[in-house]
C-alpha cells in the first residue's frame, strides 16, 4: 500500500490569500490602469503629479497596499507554479526563502520610493 | 518487474496541439501571471528613480516613454494585464463552483474581451508617440 | 488496396538475422509462416472489400523483449468496417485477425471495468465506448500518456492504483446500528455523492491531467473519492475532519490548477473538477471556523 | 518461479471472491486474493439491476424461497434457496454498513423495486449500476482489511492431490501465471482454495458476458475431479445490442418499448407468442420469438428484431430511461430517439456450474467455489432476475468462512459421485474428452494431479504447468481464436434457444474438432510480458472443455424445463427429470449421471407446480 504523504503544510492559507489578494487587485489594478494611462497619460507623469498624488494619505495607503498585495500575490504565484513542475528538497526550500527575501526587499524598495514621491508632504 | 518504457517529456509538452480550453487557460494564466510579476520588479526599479529627483525621474520616463518600443511594450502588457484579470475572476468564480459549466465559454470570452480591449487602447497608448 | 502490413513489417523483416540468434528457432518460424498467413488473409479481405469499407488504425507497439518492437512504432491495420464498431472491436479484431500478439487490457466491452481507456486521436477515451465513425481516419491509437508502457497499449497502473489507496477509500464509521437495521441516509446526500461513486477507475483523467503527470499529485480520480466519503454523511465528523486532513496535504487539491481536463474526459461525466473546487472551499472553511 | 503460502486463497475477485476473501479474513485467516483482473474490473460491475433480500414488513424469507423455487422451475435444492434466501438480509445491510451508496427512500431506508417473478418488491437496488456499487464497496473493505491481492495473476491450475477417488483428493493451492512478467507462480493454502471465477459467456458468440468470462474455474474444478451440474440450462437475454451483446435492460419493455420484426409487424402478437403479455412476456419466451422471427426471414440483419421506445416520447425516456440512450448511441452507433435499436438475444448467465454443499465446499477436500462458478444450486433452471448479487454475498461468505475455518454447520446437500442416483445411457455421435496423443498431454490436459506434502504437490503442478507453457511458447501452431471462433459459432447456432437432437449431436462433433484442432494450437506472441496471447489460449482450452459438458447434457435433458427447451419434448416431465445432470471429467473420460433434487426445505415441502405468471 502507499505511504502517506507526511508533509502537514497546509496551503489552504496562501490558496486563499492569493484569491482574495486577486480580488482586491482587480480594483486597484484597474484603478491604476485607468488612473495613469488614460486619465493622465504616461507620457505626461511628472514627479510633480505624482507628489501631488501620493502626498494624499489614502492614495498612499492604497499604492501601499497595492504593492504588497501585486507582490504577495505574485511571488506566490511564482512559488506555487514551480511547486506544480515538482520542485522539491533543498532547491525547494532555497527558494522558498529566495522569493520571500526578494519580495522584502520589493516591498522595502516600493515603500522607499512611495515615500520619496510624497516628498515629505505626506499629511 | 521488466522494463517499461517512458515516453517522457514529450508527453508533457509535445501535445500542445491537443490541449483543451482550460489547459490554455492555465498555460495563458501562468504565461501573464510570470509577465506581470515580472513587471511589477521593473516597474518599481524604473520608479525608483523618485529618489534621485525629479529629473531624473521625469526624464527617465518621458525618455522611456518616447521610445517607440515601450509603447508598444505598453499595449501587450495591457492585453497580458487585462487577460489576467478577465481570467483570473473567471478562476475566482470557478473557486465558487459558480458556472463550471461554462468555463470553456468563459476562457474564449476572456481571450475575446482581451483582444478587443488591447485594440482598443491602442490610439490611446500610441497618442502622441508619433 | 494497402495491407496492414506496415513499414514496420519490413523492418522487422530486415531485423530477421538479429532476431534468430535470440528466439528458438521454432518460434522464429512460426513467426515467419504467420506473416506469411497474415499476408494471404489481407489479400483475401483487399479482394472482396473497397477502401470505404475499411477502417483504418494506426496503433501503438512496443515490447520491451522482442528485437523489433523496442523502439516503439506505429502498426497500421485495415479492418472491415461495420455499423455499430467501436474502436475496441476494431483492436480485437485485428488481434484476432492479423496479428495475436497485439495487447491491450480490456474486458466488459461496455465501459464499466475501466480497462481500456486509451489515447485515442489524441484524447483519453474507453476504446469501447468509442464508435470508430465518429473518428477521423487513421485512428490513432496509443497507450494513456503519462504512464509507463508495459507493452503495446498497457500501461503501469501502480501509480493510480497507489494515489487511490492514500485517500483510504474505504468507509470507516464504527458506529454502526444493530443487527437488520440501516444507516439513514436522506436521498439528497445520495444524490450528493451519486455521481462521485460512479468512479470505474480507469485512469483517463490522471492521464490528461498535467499536474499529475510525473509528479505526486494525488490526482482528479483520487480526489474524487476522497469526496465521495468527505460528502457522505453517514460517516461521522471526526472521520470527515480527518479525510480533509488527507486531502489537504501537499499533494491533495491545492495542487489542482483546474484545467478542466479530467472532467472532460472522465467517460462516466463525473464533474471532478466541481468537486475538486468543493473541497477546496470545505477545507478553507473548516479551517476559518468563524465562517 | 516463487512460492506464496497463505491460510486461504481466493481465486478470482469478483463480488463473490471479494466476499469470500473478506470472510476468510474475518474468521482469523491470513487471506490471499488471485485474480487475472484487478478486482474492479470484475464482470460483478456490470449488474444493474439489484440484489434481492427480504427487508421490510410484509415480506418474509419464506415468501423469497417460495418465488426462487417456482423460478428455479423446481430445480433449485430447497436447503440452498432456504439459506439464499435466510442469510440474503443480513448480507445486504452489511453491505449498506461497509457504506454502499444504495438508492434511498424518503425515510432514509435503502430502496426496492419489483422485478421479475417476485412476489414483492424486494429487489434492492442502487440506480442502475447496483453490480457497481457492490464490487467497489467489498473491494473497499479489501483494501481497509489489507487483504493481500494478486492481480493479473492468472490462475492456469488447481494443486490437487492423486488419489483415485476424486473424494478422497485435496486441494493444496494452485499456480498462478503472473501476466505483466510471465513468471509462474505457486499458491500454497493451508486451508482451502475458493473459486469464484464467474460466469463461462464467452462460450456463445453473442453474450452480455465480458471478454474475460472463459469460467476458468469450472474447467479447473472439472478437471481436478469435481462435477459440474445442470450446465445445459443458460439463461439468455432477449435484448441485447447485436454489436457488442451489451444488455438493454427490461425496463425498456417495462415502460412500453415495443418489438418490431423487418415487416413493420409486432410480432409478439401478431404470431401468437404471447399474446397476453406481448413484449412484457418471460426472457426464454421473447427470446425464442425473436430467434423464430429470424429464422423465418422476417429479421434485420446481424439477426436482429427491432425495439422500439420513440413512441414514449423524448421527455419520458430521459426521465426514465436515460441510460439506454448512453447505451445504444455509445455500443451500437444508433440514436433510440430517433430510430428502433436492434437488439438479438445473447447469453447471459449460467445456471449450472461447480457443484457445492451450502457451505460452498465441493467434494474435494479444501476446494470451494462460490458465485456463478458455482452450482450449489439456487437458480435451478432458470435464475430470477436479482438473485446472482444475494448468490455471491450469501454464499462467497460461506464459503470464505468455512475455507478459514472447518467448523460450522454441516451440509445438507451432499456432493460427489456418493451423490449419485443414476448414471446416464445416452448415445453420443463421438468421442469425449481427452485426445490420446501419447505426448503433449501438457498442452491438452492443462493439469494432472500429483502426490506427496503440501508443498510437493504444489511443485509439481508448478512444473507440469511450466512445462505446459513452455509448450504453447514454442509450438509452430495454429491461433487459439480460430478453434474459439469455432466453438461459438457452433454452441450459437446449436446449443441456443432452440435445441434439437441433431443440432446438439452436431455440436457435439463440432467440439470435438475443436479439441482435435486445438492439439496444435501455438502462441505466436514470443514474450514474456503482458502476453494476452497465451492466455487467451489456455482460456480457450477451458471453454472446449465446458461446452462439452453443456451440450452432453442438454442432449441428455429430453424435456423443456426453465432455459432449456428442446424440440420433441416441448413439456416438463417431472417423474422423470425431477434431478440434477452432472458431468465428472473421470481423468479424462466424461461420465454423466444424476442426483436428486432437494425438494425438502426446513419446515415444508415445495411442491411442483406450474411455471406461469
Ligand atoms: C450485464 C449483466 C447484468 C446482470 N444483472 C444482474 C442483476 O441485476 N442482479 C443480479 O443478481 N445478477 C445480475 N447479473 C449476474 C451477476 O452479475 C453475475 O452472476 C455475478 O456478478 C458473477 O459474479 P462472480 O463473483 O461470480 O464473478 P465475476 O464478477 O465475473 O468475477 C470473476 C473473477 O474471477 C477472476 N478470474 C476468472 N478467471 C480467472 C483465472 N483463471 N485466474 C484468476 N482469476 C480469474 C476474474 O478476474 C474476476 O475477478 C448480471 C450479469 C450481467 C452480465
Ligand atoms: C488584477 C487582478 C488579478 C487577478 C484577478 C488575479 C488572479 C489570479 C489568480 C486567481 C491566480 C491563481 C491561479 C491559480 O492558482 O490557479 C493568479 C496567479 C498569478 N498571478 Fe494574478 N491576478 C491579478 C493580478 C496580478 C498581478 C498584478 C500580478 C503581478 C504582480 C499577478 C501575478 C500572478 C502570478 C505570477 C500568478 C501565478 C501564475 C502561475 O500559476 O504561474 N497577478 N492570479
Ligand atoms: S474519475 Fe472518471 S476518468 Fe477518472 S478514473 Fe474515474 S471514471 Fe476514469
Ligand atoms: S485536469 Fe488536473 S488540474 Fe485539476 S481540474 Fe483536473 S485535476
Ligand atoms: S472494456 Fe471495460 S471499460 Fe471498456
Amino acid at each position: 500500500m502507499a505511504e502517506h504523504y507526511t508533509s502537514f503544510s497546509r496551503d489552504d492559507t496562501r490558496w486563499l490569500l492569493q484569491r482574495v489578494t486577486a480580488v482586491f487587485l482587480v480594483g486597484v489594478l484597474a484603478f491604476h490602469f485607468m488612473l495613469l494611462h488614460f486619465v493622465h497619460h504616461a507620457y505626461e507623469i511628472t514627479l510633480a503629479g505624482t507628489t501631488a498624488r501620493m502626498s494624499q494619505p489614502g492614495y498612499f495607503i492604497t499604492m501601499v497596499s497595492f504593492l504588497i498585495a501585486g507582490t504577495f500575490h505574485g511571488v506566490n504565484g511564482v512559488y506555487n507554479a514551480l511547486v506544480n513542475q515538482g520542485i522539491e528538497g533543498t532547491p525547494r526550500t532555497i527558494v522558498k526563502y529566495g522569493l520571500i527575501i526578494v519580495s522584502l526587499l520589493l516591498i522595502a524598495q516600493g515603500i522607499r520610493v512611495a515615500w520619496a514621491m510624497t516628498g515629505g508632504q505626506l499629511i | 518487474m521488466s522494463q517499461s518504457y517512458d515516453r517522457g517529456l514529450v508527453e508533457n509538452f509535445g501535445r500542445w496541439t491537443e490541449f483543451s480550453a482550460g489547459m490554455w487557460a492555465w498555460v495563458f494564466h501562468k504565461f501573464t501571471g510570470w509577465v506581470l510579476i515580472g513587471y511589477l520588479f521593473t516597474h518599481i526599479a524604473v520608479l525608483s528613480t523618485a529618489i534621485e529627483g525629479a529629473s531624473m525621474y521625469n526624464g527617465t520616463l518621458q525618455g522611456l516613454e518616447a521610445l517607440l518600443i515601450v509603447r508598444f511594450m505598453e499595449v501587450g502588457l495591457l492585453a497580458v494585464a487585462v487577460f489576467h484579470i478577465l481570467n483570473g475572476v473567471r478562476l475566482l468564480f470557478v473557486d465558487l463552483g459558480l458556472g463550471l459549466d461554462a468555463q470553456d465559454k468563459s476562457f474564449y470570452a476572456s481571450l475575446i474581451l482581451t483582444g478587443a480591449i488591447a485594440v482598443a487602447s491602442i490610439p490611446t497608448f500610441l497618442g502622441g508617440a508619433f | 488496396m494497402s495491407t496492414h502490413v506496415s513499414e514496420s513489417e519490413s523492418e522487422a523483416q530486415a531485423g530477421t538475422d538479429q532476431q534468430t540468434t535470440d528466439r528458438p528457432a521454432a518460434q522464429q518460424r512460426r513467426l515467419e509462416k504467420k506473416r506469411a498467413s497474415n499476408d494471404q488473409r489481407e489479400q483475401a479481405d483487399s479482394s472482396t472489400e473497397t477502401d470505404e469499407e475499411t477502417v483504418h488504425l494506426k496503433v501503438f507497439r512496443y515490447d520491451p523483449e522482442v528485437k523489433d518492437k523496442q523502439e516503439p512504432r506505429f502498426d497500421d491495420f485495415h479492418v472491415p468496417a461495420k455499423k455499430g464498431m467501436t474502436v475496441l472491436d476494431a483492436l480485437i479484431y485485428s488481434r484476432d485477425h492479423y496479428d495475436s500478439s497485439l495487447t491491450f487490457r480490456h474486458s466488459c466491452r461496455q465501459a464499466i471495468c475501466g480497462s481500456d481507456a486509451l489515447f485515442i486521436n489524441g484524447s483519453q477515451r474507453l476504446g469501447c465506448q468509442t464508435q470508430i465513425d465518429e473518428l477521423d481516419q487513421p485512428v490513432r491509437v496509443e497507450p494513456l500518456p503519462h504512464q509507463e508502457v508495459v507493452k503495446d497499449l498497457v500501461v503501469d497502473m501502480e501509480h493510480f492504483y497507489d494515489q487511490m489507496d492514500t485517500v483510504e477509500p474505504y468507509f470507516q464509521e464504527e458506529d454502526l446500528p444493530s443487527g437488520l437495521d440501516e444507516q439513514r441516509q436522506d436521498r439528497e446526500n445520495r444524490e450528493k455523492i451519486k455521481m462521485s461513486t460512479r468512479c470505474i477507475w480507469c485512469g483517463a483523467c490522471m492521464s490528461s491531467c498535467n499536474i499529475a503527470a510525473g509528479g505526486n499529485y494525488l490526482g482528479p480520480a483520487a480526489i474524487n473519492k476522497a469526496y465521495r466519503f468527505v460528502m457522505d454523511e453517514r460517516e461521522g465528523e471526526d472521520l470527515k475532519q480527518q479525510r480533509l486532513e488527507t486531502i489537504e496535504e501537499e499533494q491533495g487539491v491545492w495542487r489542482c490548477q483546474t484545467q478542466f481536463s479530467c472532467t472532460n474526459v472522465c467517460p462516466k461525466d463525473i464533474p471532478l473538477t466541481e468537486h475538486i473546487q468543493e473541497l477546496k472551499r470545505e477545507a478553507v472553511k473548516n479551517n476559518l471556523k468563524f465562517w | 518461479m516463487t512460492l506464496h503460502e497463505h491460510d486461504v486463497i481466493v481465486v478470482g475477485a469478483g463480488g463473490a471472491g471479494l466476499r469470500a476473501a473478506i470472510a476468510a479474513n474475518e474468521a482469523g485467516a491470513d487471506v490471499a486474493l488471485v485474480t487475472k483482473l484487478h478486482p474492479v474490473r470484475s464482470h460483478t460491475g456490470a449488474a444493474e439491476g439489484g440484489i434481492n433480500a427480504a427487508l421490510r414488513d410484509g415480506d418474509s424469507w419464506e415468501d423469497h424461497a417460495y418465488d426462487t423455487m417456482k423460478g428455479s422451475d423446481y430445480l433449485g435444492d430447497a436447503p440452498a434457496v432456504e439459506t439464499l434466501c435466510q442469510d440474503s438480509p443480513e448480507e445486504t445491510i452489511q453491505l449498506e454498513h461497509w457504506g454502499m451508496a444504495f438508492s434511498r427512500e424518503d425515510d432514509g431506508r435503502v430502496s426496492q423495486r419489483p422485478f421479475g417473478g417476485l412476489s414483492f418488491p424486494r429487489t434492492t437496488y442502487a440506480g442502475a449500476e447496483t453490480g457497481h456499487h457492490l464490487l467497489h464497496t467489498m473491494y473497499e473493505q479489501v483494501v481497509k482489511r489489507g487483504i493481500q491481492v494478486y492481480d493479473e495473476q492468472y490462475v492456469t491450475d488447481l494443486a490437487v492431490t492423486d488419489h483415485e477417488d476424486p473424494e478422497d483428493r485435496v486441494c493444496q493451492g494452485c499456480i498462478g501465471y503472473d501476466i505483466k512478467t510471465g513468471q509462474l507462480n505457486g499458491f500454497v493454502a493451508n486451508n482451502g482454495v475458493v473459486i469464484a471465477t464467474g460466469g463461462p459467456g464467452q462460450m456463445y458468440a453473442h453474450t452480455t458476458n465480458a471478454v474475460a468470462q472463459t469460467g476458468d474455474g469450472q474447467a479447473m474444478a472439472y478437471r481436478a475431479g469435481v462435477p459440474l451440474q445442470d450446465m445445459e440450462f443458460v439463461q439468455f437475454h432477449p435484448t441485447t445490442l447485436p454489436s457488442t451483446g451489451v444488455l438493454i435492460s427490461e425496463g425498456v419493455r417495462g415502460e412500453g418499448g415495443i418489438l418490431y420484426n423487418s415487416n413493420g409487424e409486432r410480432f409478439m402478437f401478431e404470431y401468437g407468442y404471447a399474446n397476453n403479455d406481448g413484449e412484457l412476456a418471460s426472457r426464454d419466451v421473447v427470446a425464442r420469438a425473436e430467434v423464430t422471427e429470424v429464422n423465418e426471414g422476417r429479421g434485420y440483419e446481424n439477426d436482429a428484431v427491432h425495439l422500439d421506445m420513440r413512441h414514449l416520447g423524448e421527455e419520458r425516456i430521459t426521465d426514465r430511461l436515460e441510460n439506454i440512450i448512453h447505451l445504444a448511441t455509445d455500443f451500437e452507433g444508433v440514436d433510440p430517439l430517433e430510430e428502433p435499436m436492434p437488439v438479438k438475444p445473447g447469453q447471459h448467465y449460467a445456471m449450472g456450474g461447480i457443484e457445492t454443499d451450502e457451505n460452498g465446499e465441493t467434494c474435494i477436500d479444501g476446494l470451494y467455489a462460490a458465485g456463478e462458478c458455482a452450482c450449489v444450486s439456487v437458480h435451478g433452471a432458470n435464475r430470477l432476475g436479482g438473485n446472482a448479487l444475494p448468490e455471491l454475498i450469501v454464499f462467497g461468505a460461506r464459503a470464505g468462512r468455512h475455507a478459514a475455518s472447518e467448523d460450522g454447520a454441516g451440509a445438507q446437500i451432499e456432493t460427489g459421485s456418493s451423490a449419485r442416483i443414476e448414471t446416464a445411457d445416452i448415445d453420443v455421435p463421438t468421442e469425449l474428452g481427452r485426445v490420446e496423443t501419447g505426448s503433449d498431454d501438457a498442452v491438452a490436459d492443462g493439469g494432472e494431479l500429483h502426490s506427496g506434502s503440501p508443498k510437493e504437490v504444489v511443485n509439481r503442478a508448478l512444473e507440469q504447468q511450466r512445462e505446459r507453457v513452455e509448450t504453447l511458447m514454442e509450438t509452430d501452431g495454429i491461433n487459439h481464436a480460430d478453434v474459439r471462433s469455432d466453438l461459438q459459432e457452433t454452441m450459437t447456432e446449436n446449443v441456443n434457444v432452440f435445441r434439437n437432437e441433431a443440432g446438439l449431436k452436431q455440436a457435439l462433433k463440432d467440439i470435438r474438432a475443436c479439441r482435435e484442432r486445438y492439439q496444435e494450437v501455438g502462441v505466436s506472441d514470443p514474450s514474456r510480458t503482458f502476453n494476452t496471447d497465451l492466455m487467451h489460449t489456455i482460456e480457450t482450452r477451458n471453454l472446449i472443455d465446458q461446452a462439452e459438458v453443456l451440450t452432453l447434457g442438454a442432449l441428455a435433458r429430453t424435456e423443456f424445463r426453465g432455459a432449456h427447451w428442446r424440440q420433441s419434448h416441448q413439456e416438463r416431465k417431472d417423474e422423470e427429470w425431477l434431478k440434477h445432470t452432472m458431468v465428472a471429467w473421470n481423468d479424462g473420460a466424461p461420465e454423466l449421471y444424476y442426483t436428486d433434487v432437494l425438494l425438502e426445505g426446513e419446515s415444508k415441502k415445495y411442491e411442483p407446480k406450474v411455471r406461469s405468471y
